[in-house]
């Protein structure tokens, strides 16, 4: 188990491109200490659509670059300290956008556009902040109707935990599916999973529906609780007390230092 | 002493703003909104089907393609109202949920835009919601447009600011000025007090009334079935809620 | 049963644009025959992506001005008898599309966007003879990159039929997702389902995955084997024999009328 | 007479126009092109996964996300290979799914382009496969372009056809030329024959050598377990072929 974490982590490079979602939709917290540990540098987040404990962990061990993210949070926490830190310090590039902005992207890739279009967004600082993303007049109006082009999001990497998959390498999303369009715009896709199970997801219906196909999953590892401390849908709950715990200690970088070394070899939780 | 407590006036008068919507989007922290929201179905139930949607939660969640799906029924023009925050907002009413100071690296960092950059844009009756009243949240410019409150003529915009309540008062938006005319101060506020609290220019009539408490009727929805509502989403705001009410029926 | 077909037809008028799936996806022919008895006219058919035996029998009933289409056909029981005369007669008007087209243009829709980009297309006498669809030089690229603007579709209505539904209007589309972009991107949609089930589907992390939520549903209606001679996915195949008697019968308008008078008082198949 | 069937060369043929492909996706109803891909995947065996993805199938069907999945993913580069058929072919490798005469009152009307409008230019090996070769089917100009061989240079086409292979020979396109070269013709054809049914011009050496049969592994391969998977989905076409079998072994 320990061993399969590490195979996907052996697959990972400094500067690569790395796709998390959002904390309620099945965040790999089992991926995020072989990662630092890993001694990962420069790597470029894109939060779908948002951040939180695993993007504000790899930036306090120094593993990030830029952070791409409609925000970053603990939530009932608060605040994500080393993220915040480095922000402020300037240690990292953040590059501020909008969720939707952000599913605009990857969905242009799914579709292999060059990009989509999107309401809103004029006028707004986040706009006057992406040199990346233009304004042009909408080719298919009579009048002049100015409207955003988000270009297409193409992660080296996708990472996320769900509650299964099969030993085809099927994962059950179920109805987190903006988990699809994160593997469909990546390049490779790691995921791990509370539990694999017997037989093919795929060759039911009612499980099918909620499947993210083996096509679009380079490797699965099994992870118990993987998500810990985050909650996991339909799974567990978010442990608020330990994000707290997290949230006070990481305030500085010393108490980041601290919690991590201290929970090193804690693993998972019982 | 009123017998009804601050909270109670504010979530009334959500519901009162929410008036003829069909469905409201609430985010994930945000109790007092959708306990307005929960009133208004109460209130509405033999008219029309008021929907809630509260993202993160399992019990009001209408959606099942993921995140983007708020945005993409937003942008269909399935959600009639939504509420905003911000840690700064002007007198324009643009919003900042970024940070104070000269972006990139700015003094204090909040959590970012979230979807604001575009739900601004399409949901009709925005309404921007926060407790705070003090001169560094409600300030004369933002330091950085998360979104704004107004926009030119050509750009594409069904959606926008409505109303700015806070815990001290009640602002509605008229977007052609752009600015806020102050409705009613909660009670215990004053022209004066909000003045005072207020980083920005705002109309107002020569006697601005104050914000009405509920009627009876509606108070004891509130306190019984609203209530029983919000507890199964936000089970620590409904119990300081009923402690508030519990010390309310002390005799004084 | 049959007046709540009635009902949902009681909403449909003349003139109106109605999007209807693909045969393998769960085709309403339950709603078929209530809409040729209805007397419908200048129907606007958009085919999610390519049509088949409802399309063909509301041309041969006179119902339709217009058809979006990526193919009409029979499948295995050969051409769509009624519609290739109509268009040869020039009595409807063919809107030939690309399938992919036809997504990207309910997924505008489903994003509220004015159009999706769509590579391929340029070239073809399909983008020659669409008018409504655009190139453009990629705004994003700095070297000569034409690419096709598809405008959003936004249907008036949508009808497919699925295997159940809950008395919340909570439909159960399973892996046919194509069945969401169609209700989202409509202004209202009606199901036909084979089952009413007790309870709720999204209560349930495994069904609420596949689950289309009633907020895009207007009405259901129960039609046991309402997809006939059409199959469902998961439930039931289509019935080969009855395609194929109808493609021979409807070889001529009159083989046509007298299938339908014939077949009229059937009503779905034990 | 030749004791391999000439359904068993052309499905060693398509095997082995797809050496190399990961991934290929057949239309619903495309036995050969199956069989073919089913071959390939069982000489591969050790060597790489191929996935086959046959349309409508519930046993090879890897999409969950509706029929737009086929396209995106082929959009997103993980579709090698894609067979197109037509009711007209044409010396550029232009393919009608359309109709005969003019557009759009045609003659003969076809069912439509279904998706080759934008798999034709997206996946990278595109085979053309049509076993009917006539002067009606291999034609020099199509009436309708439902997908065109080739692009001008500025056109996004990472994909395009690489072959066509039809019941009388197989020809390689080169589309620097554009055009198609005769590579093999089956046996029973020749130039000759192929030239006559053909009306579009082509190149070919001086001597055209006849496709090549499978040798026995091969062969044995293709009886046994390809014949075996093809009839879950294709149940009468492998009746047809055991059929066909069985005549060929009774001795002449």
């Amino acid at each position: 188990m320990q061993s399969d974490l590490k195979r996907i982590v052996s697959k990972l490079h400094s500067g690569m491109r790395i796709a998390v979602p959002v904390d309620y939709a099945g965040v790999s917290m089992a991926l995020t200490r072989p990662m630092i540990e890993a001694g990962l540098r420069d790597l470029d987040l894109v939060c779908v659509p948002t951040g939180g404990l695993q993007v504000d962990m790899l930036v306090g061990a120094g593993c990030v670059r830029s952070v791409e993210t409609s925000a970053v949070s603990l939530g009932e926490a608060g605040g994500a300290p080393r993220f915040n830190a480095a922000v402020k310090e300037g240690s990292i590039k953040v590059i501020d956008a909008t969720c939707p902005a952000v599913h605009a992207g990857l969905i242009a890739a799914q579709k292999g556009s060059p990009f989509l279009p999107l309401r809103g967004l004029i006028g707004t600082d986040v706009l006057a902040n992406r040199p990346d993303w233009k304004v042009i007049d909408n080719p298919l109006s009579d009048q002049k109707d100015p409207v955003v082009l988000i270009p297409a999001i193409h992660p080296d990497v996708a990472i996320f935990h769900a509650p299964m998959a099969d030993r085809h390498g099927n994962v059950w999303i179920g109805r987190r599916r903006e988990l699809a369009p994160m593997a469909y715009a990546a390049r490779e896709t790691y995921v791990t999973v509370d539990r694999i199970v017997e037989g093919n997801l795929l060759a039911d219906e009612m499980t099918g529906a909620g499947v993210l196909p083996a096509l679009y999953v380079s490797a699965v590892a099994e992870a118990p609780k993987g998500a810990w401390p985050y909650g996991l849908w339909g799974e567990y709950p978010a442990d608020v007390d330990e994000l707290k715990r997290y949230a006070a200690a990481a305030r500085t970088q010393e108490g980041f230092d601290a919690y991590m070394s201290e929970t090193a070899q804690q693993g998972e939780p019982a | 002493m009123s017998n009804v407590l601050p909270r109670e006036i504010l979530i009334t008068t959500i519901a009162r703003l929410l008036e003829g919507v069909r469905h409201v989007a609430v985010g994930a922290s945000s109790p007092m909104p959708a306990a307005g929201a929960m009133l208004r179905r109460a209130l509405d139930e033999n008219e029309r089907t008021v929907r809630l949607s509260i993202l993160g939660s399992v019990e009001h969640n209408f959606f099942t393609n993921g995140s983007c799906e708020l945005f993409d029924s937003a942008g269909q023009g399935r959600i009639d109202a939504f509420f905003l925050g911000g840690g700064q907002i002007d007198g324009q009413a643009n919003v900042n949920l970024v940070g104070v100071g000269d972006y990139p690296q700015v003094k204090v960092r909040w959590p970012g835009s979230f979807g604001s950059a575009y739900l601004y844009f399409v949901v009709p009756k925005v309404i921007l919601f926060r407790e705070e009243h003090t001169p560094r949240v409600m300030v004369e410019k933002v330091d950085f447009v998360s979104a704004p409150g107004v926009s030119d003529p050509e750009v594409y915009r069904p959606g926008g600011p409505v109303a700015l309540l806070t815990g001290k008062g009640l602002f509605s938006f008229d977007k052609t000025r752009p600015g806020f005319t102050l409705e009613s101060t909660h009670e215990g506020e004053s022209l004066a007090s909000i003045r005072e609290a207020t980083g920005f220019a705002f109309e107002h009539a020569d006697s601005v009334p104050e914000t009405p408490a509920p009627d009876a009727a509606t108070l004891e929805l509130l306190r019984t079935r609203v209530l029983d509502e919000l507890e199964e989403t936000y089970p620590a705001f409904a119990a300081d809620w009923r402690r508030d009410l519990a010390a309310l029926s002390v005799p004084a």
